[in-house]
């Protein structure tokens, strides 16, 4: 009898594993949410989000990047373990864990949660996945009162719910800004997956994404021949497009700008039209610059999955890039999350930059390279080449609220926005929740950008959707500039499901590139 | 000395003691636990002057929960500036003689405590009303509020309707402050107020309201956005 | 008319079920009050016959010191509570007449009816007050009052003529109170006692037998500005 | 960073431990607690050397008979019925100011209301 009991036990902690490690099923894409016109606060639906989740990483690709290739036997003990050390690590996750009050501030600020309507994507909702283990295992308090002071075992089905909501956050940090403490949901949900890599459940995509880096140097996986034979194809366009021979150099040493850019920019549309802009501004500029084959990504997905081993590697990539090219400069190019790990984590991951230029900032963004450029008069500006678009501007999360640009607070608002105004007649702004510091996130950052969290990806751009779709109601907006290749990449594949054109989204320097006037200067 | 009083006394310091030595616990676990990365929560201040004031509008003012939700802000607000008063009124029973700022503040105050107990159970209410913070309130989100408004009743009792003599429950603390132990008042309200303050101060450092100190030590709040300009260092972070 | 200690907290019980709500409601309560439209037995009023009035100021005088009425002499501070005005003759060599000018012990009082803190009140014998525990000298009243009778005290006073009163501090609204402390023991003010002409008479209006009513029921009494319908508390007989 | 930490934690030592601090500081740890010394005069010839109410009553709830008073004389006049209660009454024995009221009130940090805000509307009697 004892001995039957025991088996169906394990047969079904069997069924959950296995239920865990398989991806999920295919399923038919659920109906896009319609848009109303005003973004609402929705009555909760519990479980709404539970059935999402993004595929199980194959032992090869977690094994390549040092982690476990499954599920390991005593995975809760080695949890907890981590659990333990990160806390000792991290500022951040320690105070975050113990001094949330449950006011209820942030619950209704997350795009997945608007979307989903689930309790447990409410950032508040999200992170006490995290809290119910921490309490278990860390405070009196959970020892003492166990259940009724929340705190719960880590087994099987909360470990299912952990891989489940923490890869539907996109780590925008839109719950840190309306917390009374900052608590930032990104930190959380960084070290929880960092947790489950550990113990061997990894999420397939940026795995994968952080295993071609290390070993191609790009988030697409391009070799260095495929990289050439793409911007040779970009030459030839622009030559074809203007007439005017610009180029792309790569692997040039001792050139004053190396610019580093997220592999996207050299491969999908529309952030090829970003790359022509960039190389328009050089050429036009006259400033003697290179790509690298070394450090042809700025995207960090290490940063996506917490791992500061990770995040380092990849960025030890442009330093090797510096030591191999010697540039004067370093410039960065469209990205979000690229932008936050440049701005606010390269030096210390990879710094001190003694050897660059100490006039400029190191690194500097291309939205600061060229309003400076454009401010002094380097570039020659013909606004009416624009002048079919009436743009408005999406402000990444990662930059809105995780880096600067320029010397004031805030400058990562106006720097874009002056750009565009600089080569465009019309620009209206969204609504005033959804913009600078407010801004949504697109829906896709954070490692979502996979194709069996559409869903997901789908729900969680209907904020920024709602947004827009109100500017081009009452303002005819027909342009979304962007300064994020996954933002790009999401919206893209996002907007024609809320019926909105895909054309409508580009890059800021897509803009700049139509507006140059190229030849010689005057 | 009577039982009472011998059991008082000895409850009081157990309780001060592990209040001190928890929340000083935390506090130096908090300050000394590393934070490898610049992670301000931009934009944020460029220098230190800036961060002091950007604390001093979140602490003071609570300016993030303004702008996120204005019903709770008035509530929590409210409650937290009733809390304060309070507390430096009853600094008043800790000081041989009474500081002229601290006999000023405590001659402007009226009726505090409703103020007080009203916002608790304002935040209660709340609580229970919207359903996101239903599904988020856990037990210890209710018990504390309880436990505040309790020690509230019992305290508004002492002052306006079965009053206590102030001045033995005066000599009583200054006994325990100078470590000379004295008689504590027999008035029962008062001794269900004081134990129930003293529950809470065992409670403090185990509980969530260590964000009273925790705040200090957010990272996205209290770091200088200079990542460009100041490498920053942490010794597990950067080897070498 | 002592209270033994039963019933002082019999009625402070009643206070503390009545103030739970919230401190402060036991002025509300086992009120003596007059509420509107409500009629008394008694309510105090005051003839002034102006045919007697010789302008001597005594009565200013005797209130000052009855009242501790305080007198900086400097005409911006000076409060009245009592002031013989002159009247002012259009014919010449018209004899001079002077007019008692004090509160009116209004019916209606609209000084009562603006006061923010409740501190002005009338009480069921008619007699308008200050409470100046509750004064917070915002002076509507004193903007409110068609008589003019009210005065701020803007400086702390001097004047403790008479120790059995409390001295008048900075910052409340002061006016005639028909000497109350007086009434209540059955005495009458202290200008009507001491007046050398005999021009004032003081007495219950509501009582068909009483000196003043008989006065008032010969037909010759005036109020003032009857057309602020106040409904006035003192009479001016050859007015 | 170290020094950081260590100074942090000082801030919220200090804070804490402050009534602690002071007490020390004032040097009195070992001292006896101030005693408020309730000088009483000599009642005047015929007046029962007794206060109106039991002492240990009136030590707590001396205020609130007070004002109760207070509000029965000024709004509904019953001036003979609450003699008794009178602060007048009280400074027939207890006609020192400084001894008998301020002692304990600036001890406890109260100020009283019948003297203070205003500067001394009913503060006469005590003068000898």
């Amino acid at each position: 009898m004892a001995e039957e009991i025991t088996t169906t036990e394990e047969k079904t902690v069997d069924k959950d594993i296995a239920a865990l490690l398989t991806s999920p099923p295919k399923r038919a894409p659920e109906p896009t949410p319609e848009l109303t016109g005003k973004i609402v606060k929705p009555k909760i639906v519990q479980g709404a989000a539970a059935h999402y989740k993004p595929h199980v990483a194959k032992p090869e690709i977690q094994e390549k990047l040092g982690f476990p290739g499954t599920l390991v036997e005593n995975w809760q003990e080695a949890a907890v373990a981590k659990m333990r050390e990160l806390l000792g690590k991290y500022k951040s996750l320690q105070v975050y864990m113990d001094i949330c009050v449950r006011c209820g501030s942030c619950t209704d600020k997350c795009q997945y949660f608007l979307s989903t309507r689930d309790p447990k994507n409410m950032p508040a909702g999200r992170a006490e996945l995290f809290r119910q283990v921490y309490r278990k295992y860390f405070t009196t308090e959970g020892k003492i009162f166990g259940k009724l002071a929340g705190a719960v075992d880590f087994d099987l089905s909360l470990l299912a719910e952990w891989y489940s909501y923490f890869h539907q956050c996109s780590q925008c940090r839109r719950c840190s800004l309306y917390c009374p403490y900052g608590i930032d949901t990104a930190e959380i949900s960084m070290a929880a997956r960092e947790i489950m890599d550990s113990i061997g459940l990894g999420q397939k995509y940026t795995n994968e994404i952080i295993g071609k880096v290390h070993e191609l140097g790009n988030n697409l996986g391009m070799n260095e021949a495929a990289l050439r034979n793409a911007i040779e194809f970009v030459e030839e366009e622009i030559e074809e497009d203007t007439g005017v021979p610009v180029k792309l150099p790569i692997n040039e040493e001792d050139a004053e700008v190396l610019l580093v850019t997220p592999s996207a920019d050299f491969f999908a549309t529309p952030h090829l039209e970003s790359l022509v802009g960039y190389a328009k501004v050089f050429h036009q500029a006259g400033i003697n610059w290179t790509l690298s084959t070394t450090a042809a990504e700025a995207g960090n997905f290490g940063m996506f999955v917490g791992s500061y081993y990770h995040m380092q590697k990849i960025a030890s990539r442009i330093k090797q890039a510096i030591e191999e090219l010697r540039p004067k400069r370093l410039v960065v190019g469209e990205c979000g999350h690229a932008w936050r790990v440049a701005y606010a984590f390269w030096n210390t991951l990879i710094g001190p930059f003694d050897m660059l230029n100490q006039k400029y900032p190191r690194p500097q963004h291309i939205c600061e390279f060229t309003l400076d450029l454009i401010n002094r008069g380097a570039l020659k500006i013909d606004k009416s080449a624009n002048d079919e678009f009436v743009v408005t501007f999406h402000d990444s999360c990662n930059v809105a609220r995780a880096t600067r640009m320029g010397d004031k607070p805030g400058g990562q608002f106006d720097i874009p926005r002056e750009l565009i105004k600089a080569v465009t007649n019309k620009y209206v702004d969204m609504e005033y929740d959804t913009i600078r510091e407010r801004t949504f996130c697109c829906g896709g950052g954070g490692g979502l950008l996979t194709d069996e969290l559409i869903d997901v990806r789908v729900k969680g751009a209907m904020p920024r959707m709602q947004a827009l779709h109100n500017v081009m109601e009452t303002h005819g907006v027909n342009f979304m500039a962007l300064i994020c290749a996954i933002c790009k990449a999401q919206f893209t594949k996002i907007m024609p499901k809320y019926g909105i054109p895909m054309e409508v989204a580009g890059g800021v320097h897509q803009l700049v590139g139509r507006a140059i006037v190229l030849g010689a200067k005057e | 000395m009577s039982g009472l009083t011998l059991l008082y006394t000895l409850f009081a310091y157990v309780a001060i003691a592990v209040f001190l030595v928890g929340f000083l616990a935390r506090i130096w676990k908090y300050a000394t636990t590393p934070s490898p990365l610049k992670i301000p929560l931009t934009p944020a201040p460029v220098n230190s002057v800036g961060v002091v004031y950007r604390m001093v509008q979140e602490v003071g003012f609570f300016k993030s929960l303004f702008y996120s939700n204005r019903i709770i802000w008035i509530g929590g607000y409210l409650m937290h500036i009733a809390l304060l008063i309070t507390i430096v009124k009853h600094l008043r029973f800790f000081f041989k003689t009474t500081p002229a700022a601290l006999a000023w503040i405590t001659s402007f105050e009226i009726y505090v405590g409703f103020i007080f107990f009203g916002a608790l159970a304002f935040l209660f209410l709340m609580r229970l009303v919207i359903d996101r913070t239903y599904y988020l309130s856990l037990m210890q989100d209710y018990v504390l509020l309880i436990f505040l408004m309790l020690i509230a009743a019992t305290g508004i009792l002492t002052k306006y309707y079965v009053r206590t003599d102030i001045i033995k429950v005066k000599q009583f603390v200054m006994g325990l402050v100078q470590f000379r132990p004295e008689a504590i008042p027999g008035d029962p309200i008062f001794i269900i107020h004081f134990t129930l303050v003293l529950l809470l101060l065992i409670y403090f450092p185990f509980s969530k309201l260590m964000h009273s100190g925790g705040i200090f030590f957010s990272p996205t709040r209290n770091q200088v956005d200079d990542a460009r300009e100041v490498r920053h260092v942490t010794p597990w972070a950067v080897k070498g | 008319m002592g209270m033994d200690r039963r019933t002082f907290l019999k009625l402070g019980g009643a206070i503390v079920i009545g103030s739970m709500i919230t401190p402060g409601t036991q002025y509300l309560l086992a009120s003596q009050e007059k509420k509107p439209g409500e009629k008394s037995k008694t309510r105090w009023g005051m003839v002034v016959d102006l045919n007697k009035c010789t302008g001597c100021k005594v009565c200013e005088k005797v209130c000052r010191e009855e009242n501790n009425v305080p007198f900086y002499g400097n005409k911006r501070y000076d409060a009245y509570w009592i002031r013989v005005a002159n009247i002012r003759q259009e014919l010449p060599g018209a004899p001079e007449r002077y007019i008692p000018l004090l509160c009116q012990h209004c019916a209606d009082a609209p000084c009562v009816h603006v006061c923010v803190t409740k501190a002005s009140f009338v009480r069921k014998d008619g007699i308008v007050l200050v409470d100046e525990h509750r004064c917070i000298g915002c002076r509507y009243c004193v903007v409110a009052c068609p008589y003019r009778a009210r005065s701020i005290i803007f400086r702390n006073s001097n004047t403790w003529t008479n120790k059995e009163l409390p001295r008048m501090m900075i910052g409340v609204a002061t006016k005639c109170t028909f000497c109350v402390h007086r009434v209540d023991k059955g005495v009458e003010p202290a200008c009507v006692e001491k007046c050398p002409h005999n021009a004032l008479t003081f007495g219950n209006i509501n009582d068909p037998n009483s000196k003043i009513a008989k006065i008032i029921a010969e037909g010759k009494t005036q109020v003032l500005r009857p057309e602020k319908l106040v409904r006035p508390g003192v009479f001016y007989k050859g007015l | 960073m170290k020094m950081k930490a260590i100074t942090a934690f000082l801030v919220f030592l200090v804070i804490l431990t402050l009534p602690f601090l002071v007490s020390a500081v004032n040097g009195d740890i070992l001292s006896q607690a101030p005693q408020p010394k309730l000088e009483k005069a000599k009642a005047p010839a015929g007046v029962e050397n007794k206060c109106v109410e039991e002492v240990p009553y009136m030590r707590a709830n001396h205020m609130n008979i007070l004002k109760t008073a207070r509000v029965q004389v000024v709004r509904n006049g019953l001036r003979e019925k609450y003699k008794k209660y009178s602060l007048e009454n009280c400074f027939t024995c207890h006609r020192n100011r400084a001894e008998f009221c301020d002692k304990c009130h600036s001890y406890a940090g109260v100020e009283p209301g019948c003297f203070g805000d205003r500067g001394g509307c009913h503060y006469a009697n005590t003068k000898k």
